[in-house]
């Protein structure tokens, strides 16, 4: 027994000692690449990876190359906090992007605090991550700004009265609250208000406790497999309502899924323009690296992330936490990528502008 | 050592978690597929108790007291079933309990998860603190490992044996193995309420998709594996289990084959389940057979 | 000291044992005879409160006990075997002694850390007890062995010690010399006998008639599910219906 | 409004008859082998996901003949499961057995993992609105589900009722002994038992990822509901799985009328809780006792 758990231990230092070779400069990724975020997770590294290739394509970071390590967190809290335990004390890497889903999220953060190690998201939008501490950056804005924007978007259609959904989990019922706040405030009326659960393949009960309220619109916050399967029952039972839905769900996945159901939703995300240089080169080398593949959800978001700490650790004075921290401040200030300014706030939030988007022939395209 | 530290009280509350579902499965030939409910009782309670200002010694002992009761609760009705109803009457207790904390979400919020659990002061947060919760842990644990050993090597484990090994025989002698089997569910409930106190004051942060039949199929495999029915094993199990995931991660593995790794892992705990059927039911270490059980 | 009044039990279409009413008075050894299928073992335990019954009441010591559970009618005092041996497989065989004591304190959890002293002692004198028994069956020396190791017939024999181990007032019997060599059930009717001596009563079913006929006091017939004779040894033996019941299976059997 | 009742019924009879077919071969290994197979969920998703693979490039065949490759190999595993696991385990305890299914379902959902990834997935049929009758809309797919579960259950009786084979399986899940002593081929019962087991549980999945989708989860999310029906319609029964299978679909789906849809799965988990409670042995109860 003894000897069992000691000679474990010996591996794990044996194999992990030459790990970080010299001359890397290494940062850490917690990353669900296995469990139901998996989904998302795949798309995320191709991102990250892409941005760490150009990177080192052009020179690394002060001469050396820059790496990623990645590790798995199984889409569950207790996965995000051992991969953040062992990128901390075995890699001893300084900065680390922090996993996707606000509840994985806000697992690592007291972690990332503690240790005081910088701690990045592109994808975690629930509004209290801007409440985790000093080491705490995300380039995705807050639920708070999305949920005000889809808000606004119902307005702006002329609805008065709306059916409610969302996905039940943290980030579905973070963007509910924030939405019905802002509509009810507003003047509007939620007539029904329904969760439905996650990763669920029958949503037809639900479409039909929607349609005996006789909507003109539903607001559907929730994510692509959830949204494309609602929409296609919808299709199926004769629900012929317009769909307001969140960024989430902004993605060609959700063409393939729901065909021509996902015809004429409408939706908003944060948004950024598609014709800037950055995202133009973005996509190019994109399509280059992954050919024929579409660029994932939040694909942008993580990118950015990758090459504004590539930023940060250049001009960073040493490799320490603090300094990387100082570095980041001051190099996001008036940081333009793919997806727009990345000007962290006190907070370690950015700002953000929602777009509106809609599905027509088969396509994303801009709702003006 | 951080990491170690942490994987080491991962490990001890999975055995604490383990060795209380052992007094069920193992001693008592229960086949309580919804123990991880006990464990996010525990847990829940003792957040909610401690962010609502109750002192955390005080939120973590009324937690136990609730999960055992909540064992009594599913106890009271289910155990006048037979085994396979049993098992599945426990199962969805355990998808029950966890979709209340899904949706009740005035008292849990819900899948926004409990964030903030607090610690003693003379534990605190930092990094520090670590080799602190290692000691309380291992406390736990150890304490978990002697109650657990004076229960089963008593006249009260004997009879939950002969419980186990023939439930009609029991009654014929005059034994009442519906209270037995309940007071074994009670404090099996109780000791995986406490493994649930530990996890939500260590980690800080707990959400319902922390309590679900995975986590019950992972203890499952600890027991299995380590031996059912012997004081060791599910300790072992446990230690083997959480060691062996965290040594994946030790594989050099090209990034573009990592989403292979987590498939094969759970095939390979697959494998290991059906293989230990198979080839070695007993699990590593076998309970004795014949000898003197008792010492009390 | 056990009444059983127009007794009946149904599974589903099949009444198993119909309207059976018998009190088994002073005897000390008293036998149950039938043809396979008559209903004795149902019988059997209907009045160990194993099956529920239909209708009827049985009663012990001038007591109601059906509707009881299984394990408050043993604590009644009325202690049984099963007709297939049922030996706790993976306790040794000493074990399984200590294990049938009753009323043990030991068996609930809180004594165990309130009164360790009691609880000790009491083991003590458990075990010295279970290896006097397993001294007059003759199994000292596979104390240790785990019971499921044990050949059948000292599986047998290990289950009637359990249920002296558990101060009964009324053994009850099923089959306990079936399947068992003539060596071994020699030593069966010896302790069977002692038993007796110590104002134990036994009720016994058993297939083998010179061994009822030589340890009963009384014996009772039962064919189909009912009771349809009860009397001495001498008195069964030259009864007609008797001799028609089980002949007439024997004569059924050998035209098939 | 009673459209809206009217349509929930219909829905619950469509998943009914989908939990019914899942439920029917659980409950004949139960009747037979008297233990619950874990691994019955991942036959239901290797089914949905092997059609899925002979449909879609390279192999690109049509649908409907993609099923039947699928099905063969859905039975290769479900026969694979029985000649590797569950027979040489036949007579060990029973929880021995019931941890070896457990191990199983999740090798092969695991499996199901690496071959596929955990990425949703769903057969490209063209989208159509459902046939409406009155105000009731049902698809086609949902049609061919229940006209499905009528002719397997249909062909089951026939099977069961009027062959040789039919009534040594009966006697089988009577009595599994005796019947060996009573010289039925075991080897022959055994088989036919997996081979139904597997078509019924392959079809349905095929069937529940052409209405819906597939994800490697689907398996075992299906298979709580199953054992629930197989336990309300009495272990082993065959006709109380479909009874079974048809009452938790129409409640779970008529609950979330009146409560809300999160506790969809509650009230059919609650329901099986309590029926369990008031009648431990199903509808249908099989007398058991002592020996």
């Amino acid at each position: 027994m003894k000897k069992f758990v000691f000679s474990t231990i010996a591996i794990l230092f044996l194999i992990s000692a030459g790990r970080v070779t010299a001359g890397d400069i290494s940062v850490g990724s917690v990353t669900p690449l296995t469990g139901k975020l998996a989904v998302y997770g795949e798309g995320f590294q191709q991102a990250m990876l892409l941005a760490a290739d150009e990177i080192n394509a052009a020179g690394g970071i002060k001469g050396n190359s820059f790496k990623i390590v990645f590790e798995d967190n199984n889409s569950t809290s207790k996965g995000s906090v051992s991969a953040i335990r062992k990128l901390i004390t075995i890699d001893k890497l300084p900065l680390i992007f922090g996993p996707a889903s606000s509840s994985n999220f806000l697992a690592v953060c007291p972690i990332a605090e503690d240790n005081k190690i910088v701690l990045l998201a592109a994808e975690s939008a629930a509004a209290s991550i801007s409440k985790c501490g000093s080491y705490v950056f995300r380039v995705f804005p807050s639920d708070l700004l999305q949920g005000v924007g889809v808000a606004e978007l119902t307005k702006s259609l002329g609805y008065k009265e709306v059916v409610l959904t969302y996905v039940n989990n943290d980030w579905g019922v973070g963007l509910a609250e924030v939405f019905k706040t802002e509509f009810t405030a507003a003047g509007g009326k939620i007539i029904d208000e329904l969760p439905h659960a996650e990763g669920k393949t029958d949503y037809r009960s639900e479409i039909l406790r929607m349609k005996s309220q006789h909507p003109k619109a539903i607001v559907n916050l929730t994510y692509i497999k959830e949204g494309a399967t609602i929409l296609k029952q919808a299709y199926e039972m004769g629900l012929k309502v317009q769909w307001l839905m969140g960024s989430a769900s902004k993605s060609a996945k959700l063409i393939d899924l729901a065909g021509k159901a996902s015809e004429g939703v409408i939706g908003t995300y944060p948004t950024f323009s598609q014709e800037t240089p950055q995202y133009k080169s973005f996509k190019a080398a994109w399509e280059k690296k992954y050919p024929g593949k579409k660029t994932p959800v939040f694909g942008e978001y993580n990118y950015d992330m990758v090459k504004l700490t590539a930023l940060a650790l250049e001009s960073a004075s040493s490799n320490s936490s603090d300094d990387i921290r100082e570095a980041l401040l001051k190099v996001s200030k008036g940081y333009i990528g793919t997806t727009g300014d990345k000007s962290f706030d006190e907070n370690g939030d950015v700002n953000a502008s929602y777009g509106q988007w809609t599905i027509k022939d088969g396509k994303i395209s801009d709702y003006k | 050592m951080d990491y170690l530290y942490h994987i080491l009280i991962i490990a001890l509350i999975y055995s604490i978690f383990a060795q209380s579902l052992n007094l069920e499965l193992g001693f008592t030939g229960l086949y309580n597929f919804g123990h991880i409910a006990f464990f996010g009782i525990g847990a829940y309670a003792s957040a909610l108790l401690s962010l609502s200002g109750v002192p955390i010694p005080v939120a973590a002992l009324i937690a136990i007291g609730l999960a055992g009761i909540a064992g009594a609760f599913l106890a009271l009705p289910t155990l006048r079933l037979s085994g396979d109803y049993f098992g599945i009457a426990t199962l969805v207790f355990a998808e029950m309990v966890h979709l209340l904390f899904l949706n009740e979400r005035d008292i849990t919020r819900g899948p926004m998860g409990l964030p903030n659990i607090p610690r003693p002061d003379w534990i605190g947060t930092g990094v520090t603190s670590l080799p602190l919760l290692l000691a309380v842990v291992f406390f736990a644990a150890a304490v978990t490992f002697i109650l657990l050993r004076i229960i089963t090597n008593s006249p009260f484990g004997r009879s939950l044996k002969v419980i186990r090994e023939d439930e009609f025989v029991a009654q014929a002698l005059g034994k009442n193995t519906f209270l037995i089997k309940t007071k074994a569910i009670v404090t099996g409930s109780a000791f995986a309420g406490l493994a649930g106190v530990l996890w939500a004051h260590y980690i800080t942060y707990i959400s319902p998709s922390d309590f679900t039949l995975q986590e019950t199929i992972l203890v499952l495999l600890c027991i299995v594996l380590g031996g059912k029915g012997t004081h060791w094993g599910p300790v072992i199990g446990a230690f083997s289990i959480i060691f062996f995931a965290e040594f994946i991660r030790f594989i050099p593995i090209p990034s573009e084959y990592t989403r292979f790794v987590a498939p094969l892992q759970g095939m390979i705990y697959g494998f290991i389940l059906v293989i230990m059927m198979l080839k070695r039911p007993q699990g590593l270490i076998s309970e004795s057979r014949g000898q003197r059980t008792t010492n009390a | 000291m056990l009444e059983i009044e127009n007794v009946t039990k149904n599974f589903g279409a099949l009444t198993a044992v119909d309207n059976v009413s018998f009190r088994l008075g002073d005897t000390t050894i008293s036998g149950l005879i039938g043809p396979n299928g008559s209903g004795k073992t149902t019988l059997f335990h209907l009045i160990t409160g194993f099956y529920k019954l239909d209708t009827g009441n049985i009663s012990f010591l001038n007591r109601k006990i059906d509707g009881l559970p299984p394990h408050i009618i043993s604590r009644k005092g009325i202690v049984r075997t099963f007709q297939q041996t049922r030996v706790l497989p993976f306790l040794s065989t000493l074990d399984n002694l200590v294990a049938a004591a009753p009323g043990q304190l030991g068996e609930n959890i809180l004594p165990l850390f309130f009164r360790p002293a009691r609880v000790a002692k009491e083991e003590a004198e458990n075990r010295e007890k279970a290896l006097s028994i397993l001294e007059t069956l003759g199994l000292t020396k596979l104390r240790s062995t785990p019971a499921g190791d044990l050949s059948y017939g000292q599986q047998k024999l290990l289950e009637i010690g359990r249920v002296l181990m558990a101060d009964p007032k009324l053994i009850i019997l099923d089959e306990p010399t079936a399947g068992i060599n003539p060596t071994l059930i020699r030593h069966l009717v010896t302790i069977l006998e002692n038993l007796a001596e110590q104002s134990v009563k036994i009720f016994l079913i058993e297939h083998n008639m010179p061994l009822v006929t030589e340890l009963c006091d009384k014996i009772f017939v039962m064919d189909s599910g009912s009771l349809i004779f009860s009397g001495t040894p001498a008195e069964v033996h030259n009864n007609p219906r008797v001799i028609e019941a089980y002949l007439g299976r024997e004569k059924d059997a050998a035209e098939a | 409004m009673t459209g809206y009742y009217t349509q929930l019924i219909v829905n619950g009879i469509v998943a009914g008859s989908i939990y019914a077919l899942f439920a029917v071969g659980l409950a004949m290994v139960y009747g037979v082998f008297k233990f619950i197979n874990f691994s019955h969920g991942e036959l239901i998703t290797w089914g949905g996901y092997l059609a899925l693979m002979f449909s879609s490039p390279p192999i690109a065949l049509p649908l409907y003949l993609a099923v039947i490759p699928a099905l063969l190999l859905t039975v290769g595993i479900g026969l694979a499961q029985d000649c590797f696991v569950f027979r040489p385990l036949r007579q060990s305890n029973p929880i021995s057995i019931l941890i070896a299914s457990i191990g199983l379902s999740y090798l092969l959902r695991n499996g199901i993992r690496l071959f596929w990834g955990s990425d949703l997935q769903s057969f490209n049929l063209p989208l159509s609105t459902g046939i409406i009758f009155g105000d009731i809309y049902i698809t086609r797919i949902q049609i061919l589900m229940v006209l499905s579960a009528l002719l397997f259950f249909s062909i089951l009786y026939f099977l069961l009722t009027r062959t040789l084979l039919g009534k040594s399986l009966r006697a089988v899940s009577d009595n599994i002994e005796l019947s060996s002593i009573m010289g039925i081929n075991m080897r022959k019962v055994t088989w036919t038992i997996w081979i139904l087991a597997s078509v019924f549980a392959g079809s349905g999945g095929i069937l529940l990822a052409l209405d819906t989708s597939l994800d490697p989860m689907m398996g075992m999310n299906s298979l709580i509901k199953a054992f629930a029906a197989v336990l309300l319609g009495g272990a082993g029964n065959i006709w109380g799985a479909l009874v079974g299978g048809l009452f938790i679909g129409i409640t779970e789906n008529l609950s979330v009328a009146f409560i809300s849809p999160d506790y969809k799965d509650f009230i059919s988990y609650g329901l099986i809780f309590i029926l369990l409670l008031i009648k431990p042995r199903g509808f249908f109860g099989i007398a058991g006792g002592v020996r």
